[in-house]
């Protein structure tokens, strides 16, 4: 059979992200006002970075010229207009860009100064806040979370239910404090019953972040 | 004086007023054939079985706390023989013939309970493994089953055979294993040692070995020094600290295994259960309580005590082989220290230091093994050559590479 | 126990997973001998007392840690890099 | 509904207007909400409430809270049945039912309870020392028997229907106990803003305050309690905890804590769990947890009605239960005293006192003014009674004996310190010479004592420490402490004690350890036949070994043993403590973790496609795998593996592999690292290509195998097997950072990134040219074996293509972004359409690398060396790497090590199963011939018969001998030929084509 017989053209390749048929939007747990917010995100860019030998200052120099962040020294999160950048070990970064565009391109730039490595799909992404996210979180993260103890823009790789994340505390919202948790996509299922478990008593309103066309 | 129905019968009409303290409270002699650094499960047997088998009987036990104080009052008391390689099977199965007829050797009861050992496998593979393992004890004399699902849950019905993270496939089932009364093993070794005439010291510790010429002449105790024409260690989490007194190390680390029990009970289980997809194994005592613990915390200690990642690791097995536990009340939990050998396998050899005896490395199978462990140790101090049984667990093992590893698990101690 | 990761603070014990002893060195090359490794694998002083060990934070940093903890007592009085102390004895 | 006969006419933290229905032993009842179910069945007049374990004895109330050793019930029933409840700390609840338990047929008439007809024999340890003879009675007829009479409640064993929980929780300063000196040391703390967690194990805050009549700061103390739980609600930093239990202290300040979260209700609300297990880290804690009261030994001391004389007034003055109709009070010391005021302001009848001290003055002025006859410098030898209290013997100060009826003996001598918590750092208790009591010995240095937990009894010391230590605690965590104020004045009290360990003389049993029916008698013998040491004492009788943890028992037990050997009680031993202070319900430790929930389960990017496609799926580690895809009309799985081999073999097949490991590994020094953690070389590999490569353990034994490809000039990508992958990372980080830091190379996992599927079989390449972009070329000159390229697919899509084979055909994987990875396998469908492509699993993959000799992870155990895998060609012997040298110690080099080779059954319709051992033909089943076994096996279609993978002695030099497979445990013995291991396609014809 000829080579071109067929063509990938034939089949739709459709991204099947990490939060498919895992969670749905709505209300999930007890009735009446939600006392947790999950939205799930998708959609982003997102690689590890690490510098080599010696050379954080210079990589952190390269990535600000190109996205206009740093690279945090400590466990933070540094976050611009367009990209984030997560500590996630010494001299180990997580770079996230809210879309894919011109992130590869990016890459290929950084790869100068550090070995790259691309994870977009590799995490599946949650944002949390509400008045009770709190105590929702408590049960399972083995972290002090009050607000003086991990204050925005923290971030920790840690467990939760035998499951390894990594979460940071974003800005406050008018409604308090946000968390996001990201988490290895093959295991986003056993986190998702975790957290539903853990917020059900609370009343938990579950969105999809559509801005970026996925989720 | 002899137990029996009659004697308990002929004391009970006197009020029980003549018994007679189970041992002896000797002091210290200045000199004794033999010495045995610790009156633990396996010291004790040593001294009964060196008395009573090799007729040598001018023997002290030393014993830093009260006899029994070490890990042979702590345990989970569970007897068994289901090993895999030709270095431990005939030794284990020595041991659960020694067991078979203990009571009537030792003149008490320590409750020998053949009520059955089931090893639970949740895959294709493990049932593979433990074919082997069963295949392997046929071989070595030792009885072994291999059951399916469908003869298990008719045994076991309470167990979650419908909606486990890892199902239930079937087990292996050892019959004659099951479970002693562990304070009873080492209290009836140590009055049938003591009826022979041997010395149980408690409360001497030992704090130094004497030396002369290379060689173990005798040991400094809190109770003063006592020569020995042979000085054997049977000291288990602490053996890395006596032989240091000897100036040797040993493939050794000391780990800390906690262990757990119920509340009492009527009878829910009858044999000991363990399960094969996390670290978890459960019996039932007389008492009725359940008794039951997983794996090692998984650090050096000598703290005996733990902490609760893995009690918490041990209560989510438990729920997850048997969700019908969760109103069960445990009441209960202590840590042992374990002398965690680099292999998993245990150690009864001499050592380069003439005149001093190894007894060590048992890593939290110790209690199964005391019978056995006490009549080739007395064999090995007695002749000077290792009991056919136990000629693997030789300390030179690791330099030749002839390692008796189980689970396969390598050189790290917390991993076996 | 809690473990303070230098990099990531304080953390149960939970996150951590334990290898051994830190002190002994692997004898490197062509010309170490078996019998020099043989010690290395196998033989500790498992001390009763202070224990410098090696523990590595899988679930957060993925660092491998020196940890100096008394056994007896599981108290601990210092944690530091594995990596820095290597490159420091070098240095 | 029966009155409460029992029911004070006012009185009590009890809401009279809520009452509640419950039912006990089938008969209902009625209480009210702030009930226990002890208080609300002494209401109704029910006193005998349980029997003894070993006696059967008629048992009652004994306490009011925690350490009751009696009052033990089935509380709830069918698969909520929980056996060995204390009914003195059950809240009473609408609809409750409770049973009686460790009695046959029913509670007032025990058949079991004729024990006490041979109970002369049944002393400390009788089991020891009989049942030896005949050997084989003791399983068979005695230890059944045993059985059957031991344990006290029944367990549900059914599957728990309610949910549980774990949570976490940090603050400045846990506070443990919520009477006064835990809430004056919250009070404190938490005005300097500290953050403060107080728990308390009752449903109501106050301590032993709740069963009190006394006043604070002048005024009644209820007023005080209110005050102060409404300044600490105020505070935003200070969470209180009721109905929560601090079980256990463990290292550097983390406490274990159950919060009974719904047992209060018949069952727990729709999204609520039953209990909550906390894990607690505290910067500093105050013990204040309290003091049990101390019963006395004497004769007939566990009959229902003798009470402990604190228990009686928290049944007074908390639940407006006055326990009996005729009081007597057997007291050492001033606080007993209160109970009789109690009782008689409450309009009970106190017929004696009777006070173990020497005649007093100002006592006997009291007993007078209560109407109570005194028995100064007496005791009580005796109590009688069948299923309840009738009357007392006692002996006054001059020998004279009297008998007196009652139904109530309120019996008080002093308080043992709650101090549980400091021993659970192996902390020993100090006994205290004055207070005739242990008081807390070394403490953590985080843990403070306050309170009768330190034995500071008196109400004004408890307000003082839990102010002074609350104050301190908020200090040490770095914040400002308030301004310090007098601890606020109380009402007098006097603390006079002269304990009682035991009364002899009296006619009948003495019990020390009710529970476990220990006697003062058992103790005597216990000292008799040498089991001295308390720890030999506590395992010869049992003593304190009951659900109750000797909290009323190990004090009186050593007290005897003093006696008799003559030694002080300090001498004699201390009563130390473990976790958890009371009974700990195993869900609550549990947690979420039971069931599907018990581990995570990681699911492949291809997972909802294989699902769709209907795939049988089989844990494999943490994964869920892919095991087969049946069809309809297939008669067994080995039916459709069967035709999923065929398809591979003769057209293509795919099979997800994203499970396997994969590992980034860049730096300037890659190929170094890897050529020090490989035992082959990596440097010349070009970059553009794939290396099988294998690692061993520092000890000399293989650890993991895979396949790593070179993507650039210092770019390593490395696949782990499933199994391994976790700890082939941790290897890899310890080779770096521990081993050799110097090298630079970076690595990171990317296992999640990557969608992979295997596609094998002679139409694999036309099948992967409907997926892969047109511009990539793929012939076998462009793309040969063991090639790695970077491609596109679905126009423009960044992918690896791999060419590399587990299936021994023809075979790629391909790997693309996980988020397409369900289209990928789409895409191939589509593309493979034509050619009858076919899903296979894991199964199919085994059956094929078993066909071809490749070893996974059956081989891989652990126990075996490159050599025995016939790998050892492979090991350089120019770098030193790891595992080098062990793996050349004389045991693993020696040639009668058991080595990889083929195995077919002789007769082909044999099945052959992997664990058999192989036995020399004509050789007897023993060890002594065992000469290896079967890793693995499976039924080549492609041959038609079974065939195994196998380690034996002599390995391929034994090719073409037969042995026997033997597999006793499967009632199997096949006869097998040794042959080569590559079963199907030796040449490798397919793999280049």
């Amino acid at each position: 059979m000829a080579e071109t017989a067929t063509t990938s053209t034939a089949v739709s390749w459709t991204q099947h992200g990490a939060w498919a048929d895992i969670a749905q939007a709505g209300q999930l747990g007890a009735a009446g006002p939600a006392g947790v917010t999950a939205i799930l995100q998708g959609g982003f860019g997102l690689a590890t970075l690490i510098a080599t030998p010696g050379g954080a200052p210079a990589l952190s120099g390269l990535v600000e010229s190109r996205t206009g962040i740093t690279l945090p020294a400590t466990p933070t999160i540094v976050s611009g207009a367009s990209h984030d950048a997560i500590w996630s070990g010494p001299e180990q970064w997580l770079l996230r860009a809210a879309t894919h565009d011109g992130f590869a391109e990016l890459l290929e730039a950084l790869s100068v100064q550090a070995a790259v490595s691309e994870q977009s799909d590799a995490r599946a992404a949650v944002r949390l806040s509400g008045p009770q996210i709190r105590d929702a979180l408590a049960k399972g993260v083995m972290l002090d979370l009050h607000p003086a103890a991990f204050a925005v823009g923290d971030t920790a790789l840690t467990s939760i239910a035998h499951i390894g994340v990594h979460l940071w505390r974003l800005t406050d919202e008018p409604d308090g404090s946000v968390f996001e948790i990201m988490v290895a996509r093959s295991m986003v299922g056993s986190f998702w019953s975790w957290f539903a478990a853990s917020a059900a008593e609370f009343g938990c309103q579950v969105s999809i972040d559509r801005s970026t066309g996925r989720g | 004086m002899r137990y029996s129905i009659f004697s308990l019968l002929s004391q009970t009409l006197q009020g029980h007023k003549g018994w007679t303290p189970a041992w002896r409270d000797p002091a210290p002699k200045p000199e004794y054939d033999v010495i045995i650094i610790g009156g633990g499960g396996h010291g004790l047997a040593t001294a009964h079985y060196l008395a009573s088998r090799h007729g040598i009987s001018n023997v002290a036990v030393l014993e830093k706390g009260y006899l029994g104080s070490g890990n042979v009052g702590r345990n989970t008391t569970i007897i068994r023989s289901n090993y895999l390689l030709p270095g431990n099977t005939p030794f284990y199965e020595l041991s659960m013939k020694l067991w078979e007829g203990l009571e009537q050797d030792l003149n008490y009861n320590a409750m020998v309970s053949q009520r059955g050992v089931l090893n639970l496998y949740h895959s294709d593979a493990q049932r593979d493994a433990f074919a082997r393992r069963g295949n392997a004890m046929r071989l070595a004399g030792v009885d072994a089953e291999l059951l399916g699902t469908e003869q298990v849950r008719p045994m076991l019905p309470y167990l979650d055979f419908d909606n486990a993270r890892f199902p239930i496939q079937g087990g292996l089932l050892q019959r004659r294993g099951g479970s002693a009364r562990h304070d009873a093993v080492a209290w009836g070794f140590a009055r049938a040692a003591d009826s022979r005439g041997v010395d149980m010291i408690q409360n001497c510790e030992v704090t130094g070995i004497t030396m002369a010429g290379g060689r173990a002449i005798g040991v400094e105790t809190s109770r003063g020094p006592i020569r020995a024409k042979k000085i054997a260690m049977a000291v288990a989490g602490n053996s890395s600290r006596v032989a240091a007194m000897a100036g040797m190390r040993l493939p050794i680390e000391t780990h800390v295994l906690q262990a757990f029990v119920s509340e009492g009970l009527k009878p829910l289980i009858e044999g000991v259960v363990t399960f094969g997809a996390g670290h978890f194994y459960i019996s039932q005592s007389d008492k009725g309580g359940l008794v039951f613990g997983g794996d090692i915390d998984g650090y050096n200690s000598y703290a005996q005590r733990g902490n609760l990642p893995v009690i918490e690791d041990v209560m989510e097995s438990a729920m997850a082989l048997w969700p019908g536990l969760g109103r069960v009340r445990m009441l209960r939990h202590w840590g042992g220290v374990m002398d965690m050998s680099m292999d998993g396998s245990p150690i009864i050899d001499t050592t380069p230091v003439e005149g001093l005896y190894l007894n060590a490395g048992w890593c939290y199978g110790g209690f199964k093994a005391t019978p056995a462990s006490g009549f080739c140790f007395a064999h090995l101090i007695a002749t000077g050559q290792p009991h056919p049984v136990a000629t693997a667990y030789r300390l030179d093992r690791f330099a030749t590479g002839r390692v008796i590893d189980e689970k396969g698990a390598g050189a790290q101690p917390n991993l076996h | 126990m809690r473990i303070t990761c230098p990099h990531c603070g304080a953390r149960d014990a939970q996150e951590f997973s334990y290898l051994g002893a830190a002190d002994p060195k692997r004898p490197e090359g062509m010309a170490a001998s078996e019998a020099a490794m043989a010690t290395y694998v196998y033989q500790r002083d498992n001390p009763a007392g202070v224990h410098r060990e090696l523990w590595y934070h899988g679930a957060g940093c993925h660092a491998w840690l020196v940890v100096s903890r008394d056994t007896r007592t599981h108290a601990i009085t210092a944690v530091e890099p594995a990596k820095a102390r290597k490159a420091g004895a070098t240095a | 509904m029966s009155a409460q006969p029992f029911r004070l006419a006012s009185g009590g933290l009890i809401d009279r207007g809520h009452q509640l229905d419950f039912s006990f032993d089938g008969k209902s009842y009625g209480g009210y909400a702030g009930d226990t179910l002890a208080s609300a069945l002494l209401a109704n007049g029910v006193r005998l409430v349980g029997r003894s374990f070993k006696y059967h004895r008629p048992r009652g109330f004994l306490s009011a809270g925690p350490e009751e050793p009696n009052a033990l019930v089935e509380l709830r029933s069918g698969a909520r049945r929980e056996p060995n409840t204390r009914a003195t700390v059950v809240e009473l609840f609408a609809g409750l039912d409770a049973a009686s338990q460790n009695r046959w047929p029913s509670l007032a008439f025990d058949l079991l309870s004729i024990n006490r007809l041979v109970s002369p024999a049944l002393v400390a340890g009788f089991y020891y020392k009989t049942f030896m003879w005949p050997a084989s009675f003791w399983e068979k007829l005695y230890e059944p028997l045993i059985r059957r009479a031991a344990g006290l409640g029944r367990a549900a064993g059914a599957e728990d229907p309610d949910q549980y929980e774990k949570a976490f929780a940090f603050c400045d300063l846990l506070v443990i106990g919520g009477g006064p000196a835990g809430l004056a040391a919250a009070l404190a703390a938490g005005r300097s803003g500290a953050r403060v967690i107080l728990c308390d194990e009752d449903f109501r805050l106050g301590g032993r305050l709740l069963a009190e009549k006394r006043e604070i700061g002048g005024k009644p103390a209820s007023e005080w309690l209110a005050a102060t739980l409404a300044e600490l609600e105020s505070l935003p930093e200070v969470r209180i905890v009721p109905r929560t239990t601090v079980f256990g202290l463990y290292d550097h300040g983390i406490y274990g804590a159950v919060e009974r979260v719904a047992d209060h209700l018949p069952e727990p609300p729709a999204h609520q769990p039953r209990q909550r297990g906390w894990r607690i880290h505290a910067k500093r804690a105050i013990l204040a947890a309290g003091a049990l009261e101390r019963p006395i030994v004497f004769a007939g001391n566990d009959r229902p009605g003798v009470m402990l004389a604190g228990a009686v007034r928290a049944y007074v003055n908390r639940h407006g239960v006055l326990p009996g109709r005729e009081s007597v009070l057997f007291t050492a010391g001033d606080d007993g005293w209160t109970t009789a005021r109690d009782i008689a302001a409450a309009g009970g009848k106190i017929a004696a006192i009777v006070d173990s001290r020497p005649a007093d003055p100002a006592r006997k002025a009291l007993a007078d003014k209560l109407g109570a006859r005194l028995f100064a410098g007496g005791a009580v030898m005796g109590a009688r009674g069948g299923r309840q209290l009738s009357g007392v013997t006692i002996r006054d100060a001059s020998g004279v004996v009297t008998e007196l009826s009652c139904d109530l003996l309120a019996v008080s001598n002093g308080w043992n310190p709650t101090l549980h918590l400091t021993s659970h750092q192996n902390g020993k208790p100090a006994w205290d010479e004055t207070l005739q009591c242990f008081v807390p010995g070394s403490l953590p240095a985080d843990l403070a004592v306050a309170g009768s937990a330190a034995g500071r009894f008196t109400l004004a010391q408890a307000l003082e420490d839990g102010a002074r230590l609350g104050r301190q605690a908020a200090t040490e965590a770095g914040l400002a402490a308030t301004a310090s104020e007098p601890a606020p004045t109380t009402d007098p009290e006097t603390t006079g004690l002269s304990p009682v360990w035991r009364v002899s003389g009296g006619k009948g049993k003495a019990f020390v350890d009710y529970q476990n029916d220990v006697t003062d008698k058992d103790v005597e013998l216990a000292a008799r036949e040498g089991f001295r040491p308390v720890e030999h004492l506590k395992r010869y009788t049992t003593l304190g070994m009951a659900t109750d943890q000797g909290k009323t028992s190990n004090l009186s037990g050593l007290a005897i043993m003093a006696e008799q050997t003559a030694k002080t009680i300090p001498q004699t031993g201390t009563t130390t403590f473990r976790p958890p202070y009371t009974p700990v319900a195993i869900g609550a430790l549990a947690g979420h973790h039971r069931g599907k929930e018990f581990r995570p389960v990681r699911l492949a990017p291809t997972h909802d496609w294989s699902k769709e496609q209907g795939a049988v799926f089989v844990e494999s580690g943490p994964w869920l795998r892919a095991q087969y895809y049946p069809r309809p009309g297939e008669a067994d799985w080995l039916t459709t593996v069967n035709r999923e081999v065929k398809a591979v073999r003769a057209s293509v097949g795919i099979c997800d592999v994203s499970t396997l490991g994969k590992i980034d590994i860049q730096g300037a020094d890659a190929a170094e690292f890897l050529e020090r953690v490989y035992i082959n070389g990596w440097k010349a590999l070009p970059v553009g290509k794939a290396r099988y490569g294998l690692m061993l353990r520092e000890d000399g034994f293989v650890m993991d195998d895979g396949t790593t490809s070179r993507l650039g000039d210092s770019h390593f990508l490395m696949t782990t097997t499933t199994a391994n992958a976790g700890k082939v990372m941790q290897h890899l980080e310890f080779c770096h950072q521990v081993l050799w830091p110097e090298l630079d190379v970076r690595m990171v996992s990317v296992s999640e990134q990557w969608a992979q599927v295997a596609i094998a079989g002679p139409k694999a390449r036309e099948t992967l040219r409907g997926v892969v972009d047109p511009e990539y070329v793929l012939s076998n000159e462009a793309l040969p074996y063991l090639a790695a390229r970077s491609v596109t697919v679905g126009g423009g899509i960044q992918a690896r293509l791999f060419r590399i084979s587990f299936s021994g055909e023809l075979a790629y994987e391909l790997a693309v972004p996980a988020d397409y990875g369900d289209a990928m396998m789409r895409a191939l469908m589509q593309a493979g359409a034509s050619f009858g492509i076919t899903p296979y699993g894991t199964e199919a993959l085994g059956v094929m690398r078993i066909e071809k000799g490749h070893v996974a992870g059956n081989e891989l155990n652990g126990q075996t060396t490159a050599r025995d895998l016939g790998l050892g060609r492979m090991m350089s012997s120019k770098k030193d790497f790891v595992g080098r040298l062990m793996a050349g110690r004389q045991a693993l080099v020696e040639q009668e090590r058991p080595a990889l080779v083929g195995f077919r059954p002789v007769e082909p319709g044999q099945r052959l199963r992997a664990g058999a051992h192989f036995i020399g033909t004509g050789q007897q089943a023993v060890m002594e011939n065992d000469e290896g076994y079967m890793t693995s096996v499976a039924y080549s279609p492609h041959l038609k018969h079974w065939m195994g993978l196998g380690l034996i002695k002599g390995g391929a030099a034994r090719i073409g001998e037969r042995v026997r497979a033997y597999d006793p445990v499967r009632n199997g013995d096949v006869v097998v030929e040794i042959c080569s291991p590559v079963f199907v396609d030796p040449e490798g014809a397919r793999l280049h084509g």
